[in-house]
């Protein structure tokens, strides 16, 4: 990774100050018009938003989703819907978030807009496979749609065997959907990986980087190291359907706990593919708006690929009771712990750069507190479940779907948020409501607990999860827990409506609303097609706040774009004053 | 406290149930300490270091190793206490003493059988015995199953390939639910049972006599009894209701089309190769998910089942 | 950064985006070998699933594999190493501006994989005839163990997913000589054919791996 | 770092013609029948010669950047560490049985 830092490499550029224009005429979002140009498109940002589209899409499916098992749940027996249907919904509802919302929003949507602004290049490494990889995520969920209409998939999203073998409904078109979809997070990573050793702008050393890129970093090494495990996976699973080939059918001779290995072995690395860019996106939040030098740089951006690491070591912890031998249960239930560390030491060196900031209490940095709040529930409670005697009562019960649910929506969906009204100006142009946004916010934290904390209690006390029929003393919570989640949807609905405001009504942006020192804010407010008109030179950290701006918005002095990663650079005091 | 433990958790009946709830009650309670303290934090810096102006100008702290290291140590010595604490409890958890009395499991979807060693089967009702070891034996003979009893915290997979257990004692005579946790089909959610915990002597009595207590009772009340005890009504309705398999009402002597377009009359012989080979013949529309129940009911339990459908008009 | 790059260069190839050639190259040669890093973990999921059969019955592979010919196996083995020498005799064609020579060897190479999956193809034959069929229409009596449709299962997913490998190699190579044809390629810029290159390099790994593990179980 | 290393032809073939003889060897150590499980590791011993061979001089990772070999050790490393976690369960099953 440290390629080369040394101080006998520095190279000499005559630079100048470029003040970023302000409400450009011409943008990249109307600089090609048309319908054919937007679909055949290789510019970042607009394959960025086409994703923004359509995981937006699958939010809302996914939600209304949620919101019908929530209302079936009202009653302990039937309330409108048949078990059969209620096991399909909630299996759709757990594909749909996570293969279609979870895992390309932060990488897919965020990361594609962001990660070339943020490295000074004019585009990612391969703009041609970025569109390709958009495109096949279109593939993948047209399969899955597919899937959906004949027959449906009541197999949970877990597929676990031999039911998934077993079952009816068309389980074969959605493992060949979420087959294809890996392909398209697989490219993304591999992108971004090439993007960020080879494009980045003279000056932006390693330890230059933005944290955001080191997290989108770790989560493409976990991406391209996984998914083609997944890939195998649904393969096997697919020809187990097709033509019985018996490695996880125990009726032919198979074994089923091979299966969990093998999807979990994807999957547990697949929460952190979720997860991580979240952490991205909070660092950039906190800093930038508590106007402060982020505290403990290397820490975070290590324990980022740390956390990579060790999350691929622990996948059996959610086998604790699959029937895998007791070795393994220790192994996994120690390395489960490791995990904590890294993850304990964000959440401190984020409350670290609060100290003695500037806080500006704007709607993306009160999602970051938020984000801090529900993401430490998620990680305490994951310290529980990581805990083998407690585990053995817990697992599988509406615990597991508690504590998932504040890591990925109380982790993921607040940072992803916090992160998309931090960037929506420099994607659009335009500012939101602060009031609406604040008070969607407000609604959104008190509906997300009101919903999940009751399943808390319930899973200790022992309701089992995908339960269509609940025995009577549960009602109570799940009725609590309904309320909650209307109370999101109304939220959700809100959160719809100022956006869709502000893409049409918005008061114009400035090209630095929040007086950010990071580089995507240093070009203008929607920024051109091929992000900067020179080619930027960083000499600061990206959260060096005690310098100057003038020294952010350095450029190449000579037509010459000298492009040359990783090289530190040193500009003469002469030529800074110039400037 | 009390109050809070029992708001959190069912009540413990077993003897292992009691460590593993500590070590909730700890994780809950260092846990909340924690939280409220990074809560505070969280709050009281965006109050106290509000942005006054906007040319505030912060002080640069890159970093502080002491801090870093505390808070990297302290956290990592928690979690390993937990660990050590998990693991001791599980190793319990796994480890029957010698002297555990053995019942076989059978997970079907959608019922457990219990198989005792005088060869008699109980559907949905686990018998045992008050502060005795009771180890479980359990296969399946479908699909994954989970075997889950809340009040004794344990609770293990069932597989189709292979043997797994669990043990427990139980500390109370009384009843405990069981639930099926790993998700199985339709009627996953209604492949619940109950633990009946006896005396010593109850138990006994229970064993000799269970199964001949059905002798002397009235072949439709037996037929009915057995339609619950064998799980028969999760699927099969008794009011016209459809549910995963035809209802009972109106089924004796009707005219039933089969999936390949035969038309049975479901008389007697129709209803017991039902029961005993379910897939032979399928009705048009319903999926071949019933259990075999061969073995499990005998010829005088299945006359007395077909006597009790008989009244179902 | 690299001895080759001239002043002279002819830059058609190159992209807005990239400062330079050599910043293209690397660039794409480390996108390759990243992609080569999740084909390695693809079919790694395929050895686990082998390794943890073996380890479980080890007298199933003993038996299964004498159905397997290892005169074949060997001499598979030997056209894809061959195949292999050509694809880098063409990269180096390429890279001294030689473009018959390029276009000959990648011939060669097409023909080594043709004739890789035309043996494949009548081992597959004679064992569909014996009735070694994959999954669940294995209907072969030969292997005494209860298991062997496993083995086979096994032996056709690895087979099979890299007999498609080769077959998208071919394909890749074909485009190549297209390419090659309409004088594309030059000593500046080959990178379609050095990355194709390092993927057929792949592939022969991944069958000197499958070789031992298949065909030599004594 | 570069990737412009060009090998000269005589070496491309030296190391065509030393694949093919360990290709020889593996076929031929079979004849001799090692007791197991040395067969399997000298099968496996002559594949991953044969792997390192191609991969450094046909794949010029012996020239290239320290990254690109990084890449390919370390899919191999979380290959290993997959099924090296995995038999961590697969081969130490303890199951009961039955009494009855």
């Amino acid at each position: 990774m440290a390629t080369n830092d040394s101080t006998t490499n520095v190279k000499r550029l005559q630079v100048r100050r470029y003040k970023p224009e302000e409400n450009p005429e011409t943008h990249y979002l109307n600089q090609e018009k048309g319908l054919w140009a937007w679909l055949t498109t290789v510019d970042h940002k607009k394959i960025g938003l086409m994703y923004l589209g359509s995981i937006a899409f699958f939010f809302f499916i996914g939600g209304v989703l949620a919101l019908l098992l929530r209302t079936e749940l009202l009653t302990p027996a039937r309330s409108f819907m048949d078990a059969d249907v209620y096991n399909q919904v909630f299996t759709l509802h757990g594909a749909i978030m996570i293969f279609f919302f979870l895992i390309p929003a932060g990488p897919a949507v965020l990361g594609n807009f962001i990660l070339p602004l943020q490295l000074g290049a004019k585009d990612v490494a391969f703009p041609r496979l970025n569109l390709a990889s958009f495109y096949i995520y279109v593939i993948g969920a047209l399969f899955t749609l597919f899937a959906i209409v004949t027959g449906g998939v009541d197999t949970g999203w877990t597929f676990y065997t031999p039911y998934s073998a077993t079952t009816g409904g068309n389980v074969m078109a959605m493992t060949l959907g979420i087959f294809i979809l890996g392909f398209s997070s697989i490219l993304t990573g591999l992108n971004f990986i090439v993007t960020i050793h080879k494009m980045r702008a003279p000056g932006i050393t390693w330890n230059k980087l933005p944290l955001n890129m080191w997290g989108l970093y770790a989560t493409s090494i976990i991406q391209i190291l996984a998914t083609p495990v997944l890939a195998i996976t649904l393969l096997l699973l697919t020809m187990e359907r097709a033509l019985g080939i018996g490695i996880f059918d125990p009726a032919l001779g198979g074994d089923p706990v091979l299966y969990q290995h093998f999807f979990w072995f994807y999957s547990h690395p697949a929460v952190y593919i979720m997860i991580v860019p979240g952490f991205g996106i909070i660092s950039e939040v906190i800093s930038t708006f508590s106007r402060k030098i982020i505290f403990g740089y290397w820490a975070i951006a290590l324990s980022s690929l740390a956390i990579a690491f060790i999350g691929f070591l622990v996948w059996g912890h959610h086998m604790f009771t699959a029937g895998q031998s007791s070795l393994a249960n220790m192994v996994f239930s120690f390395l489960t712990f490791l995990v904590g560390i890294p993850t304990g030491i964000k959440i401190f060196n984020w409350l670290a750069t609060m100290y003695r900031g500037s806080i500006d209490m704007k709607t993306p940095m009160v999602y970051a507190m938020v984000f801090l709040f529900l993401f430490t529930i998620g990680g305490f409670t994951g310290i529980m479940l990581g805990a083998l005697s407690v585990d053995i009562h817990l697992h599988d019960t509406y615990y597991v779907v508690a504590h998932f649910h504040y890591v990925m929506m109380g982790g993921m969906v607040m940072a992803f948020l916090a992160g998309l009204h931090y960037w929506w100006p420099k994607m659009f142009g335009k500012m939101y409501s602060e009031f609406w946004a604040k008070v969607s916010l407000a609604l959104l934290f008190v509906g997300f607990n009101m919903t999940f904390l009751p399943q808390f209690v319930m899973g200790s006390q022992g309701m089992p999860r995908r339960y269509f029929n609940y025995i009577d003393q549960f009602q109570s919570f799940h009725q609590f827990s309904t309320i909650g989640a209307y109370i999101m949807g109304v939220a959700f609905l809100l959160m719809a409506g100022y956006m869709l405001h502000s893409l049409l009504r918005g008061k114009p942006a400035s090209s630095n609303p929040w007086g950010s020192r990071a580089l995507e804010w240093q070009t203008a407010s929607p920024p051109d097609l091929h992000n900067f008109h020179h080619t930027p030179v960083v000499i600061n950290g990206p959260y060096d706040y005690h310098k100057p701006m003038s020294e952010f918005q350095l450029g190449i002095a000579t037509s010459h774009n000298g492009h040359h990663a990783g090289e530190a650079v040193d500009v003469s005091k002469t030529e800074k004053e110039q400037a | 406290m009390n109050r809070l433990s029992e708001f959190m958790l069912p009540p413990a009946k077993s003897t292992t149930a009691e460590a593993t709830d500590a070590l909730f009650h700890f994780i809950n309670v260092t846990s909340v300490i924690l939280l409220v303290g990074i809560t505070i934090a969280i709050l009281y810096f965006s109050w106290k270091y509000r942005r006054r102006s906007d040319d505030d100008v912060t002080p640069v702290i890159a970093h502080n190793s002491k801090l870093e290291i505390t808070w990297s140590v302290i956290p990592l010595i928690l979690v390993l206490i937990v660990f050590g604490w998990g693991f001791s409890g599980y190793l319990n958890l796994i480890t029957p003493p010698d002297d555990a009395y053995e019942i076989r499991v059978v997970g079907k979807s959608w019922l457990w059988e219990f198989h005792y060693e005088t060869g008699h089967v109980s559907v949905n009702e686990l018998h045992v015995p008050v502060n005795r070891p009771v180890k479980l034996i359990m296969s399946s003979d479908d699909v994954l199953h989970s075997l889950y009893i809340p009040d004794y915290r344990v609770k293990m997979d069932v597989l189709p390939n292979r043997y797994t257990s669990l043990w427990f004692e139980a500390t109370e005579i009384g009843e405990s639910i069981i639930f099926c946790t790993e998700y199985c089909g339709t009627a996953h959610s209604n492949m619940l049972a109950t633990a009946y915990v006896h005396s010593a002597e109850d138990f006994e009595t229970w064993l000799e006599t269970a199964g001949s207590a059905d002798d002397d009772m009235d072949p439709v009340e037996l037929g009915e009894r057995l339609v619950t005890r064998n799980a028969c009504n999760t699927c099969h309705s008794a009011d016209g209701s459809r549910l995963t398999g035809p209802t009972f009402q109106g089924l004796w002597m009707s005219e039933r089309t089969m999936e390949d377009g035969e038309v049975v009359t479901a008389d007697e012989n129709y209803i017991r190769e039902s029961i005993l080979e379910p897939n032979a013949r399928i009705n048009q529309g319903y999926d071949p998910v019933m259990p075999s129940y061969a073995g499990s009911l005998n010829d005088r339990q299945i006359d007395a089942i077909i006597e009790y459908i008989k009244t179902l008009q | 950064m690299s001895q080759t790059s001239s002043t002279e260069e002819k830059l058609d190839h190159l992209k807005h985006y990239f400062v330079d050639s050599d910043q293209q190259f690397e660039a794409s040669k480390m996108g390759m070998w990243v992609f080569l890093v999740t084909e390695i973990l693809f079919f790694g999921g395929l050895f686990v699933a082998y390794i943890v059969y073996r380890s479980w019955y080890p007298e199933l592979y003993l038996l299964a594999s004498e159905e397997l010919d290892t005169f074949w196996g060997a001499v598979n083995t030997a056209v894809l190493i061959g195949s292999s020498l050509t694809v880098a005799m063409a990269i180096r064609s390429a890279q001294l501006n030689q473009i018959k020579g390029l276009i000959i060897n990648l011939w060669i190479t097409i023909g080594l994989a043709c004739t890789f999956m035309v043996i494949k193809y009548f081992e597959y034959s004679e064992k569909f005839a014996k009735g070694i069929l994959p999954g669940s229409a294995y209907s072969y009596d030969g292997v005494e163990h209860e298991k062997a449709n496993i083995f086979f299962s096994i032996y056709y997913m690895m087979t099979g997913l890299h007999g498609i490998h080769v077959l998208i190699g071919i394909g890749l190579m074909i485009w190549l000589v297209f390419k090659a044809k309409k004088k594309v390629f030059h000593s500046g810029y080959y990178t379609p054919v050095e990355i194709t290159g390092l993927y057929w390099h792949l592939v022969d790994v991944i069958w000197i791996f499958l070789f031992p593990l298949l065909y030599l179980i004594d | 770092m570069s990737g412009h290393h060009i090998s000269s032809a005589k070496f491309l073939w030296g190391v065509a013609i030393a694949l093919f003889i360990l290709t020889f060897i593996t076929v031929a150590v079979t004849w001799i029948h090692i007791p197991s499980p040395w067969n399997v590791v000298v099968a496996i011993a002559i594949a991953v010669v044969k792997a390192l061979i191609v991969s450094a001089f046909f794949m010029n990772l012996y020239w290239d950047s320290k990254f690109n070999v990084l890449l390919f050790v370390m899919s191999v490393a979380f290959f290993l560490l997959m099924i090296g976690i995995t038999l961590l369960d697969t081969l130490y099953r303890t199951d009961p049985i039955p009494s009855f």
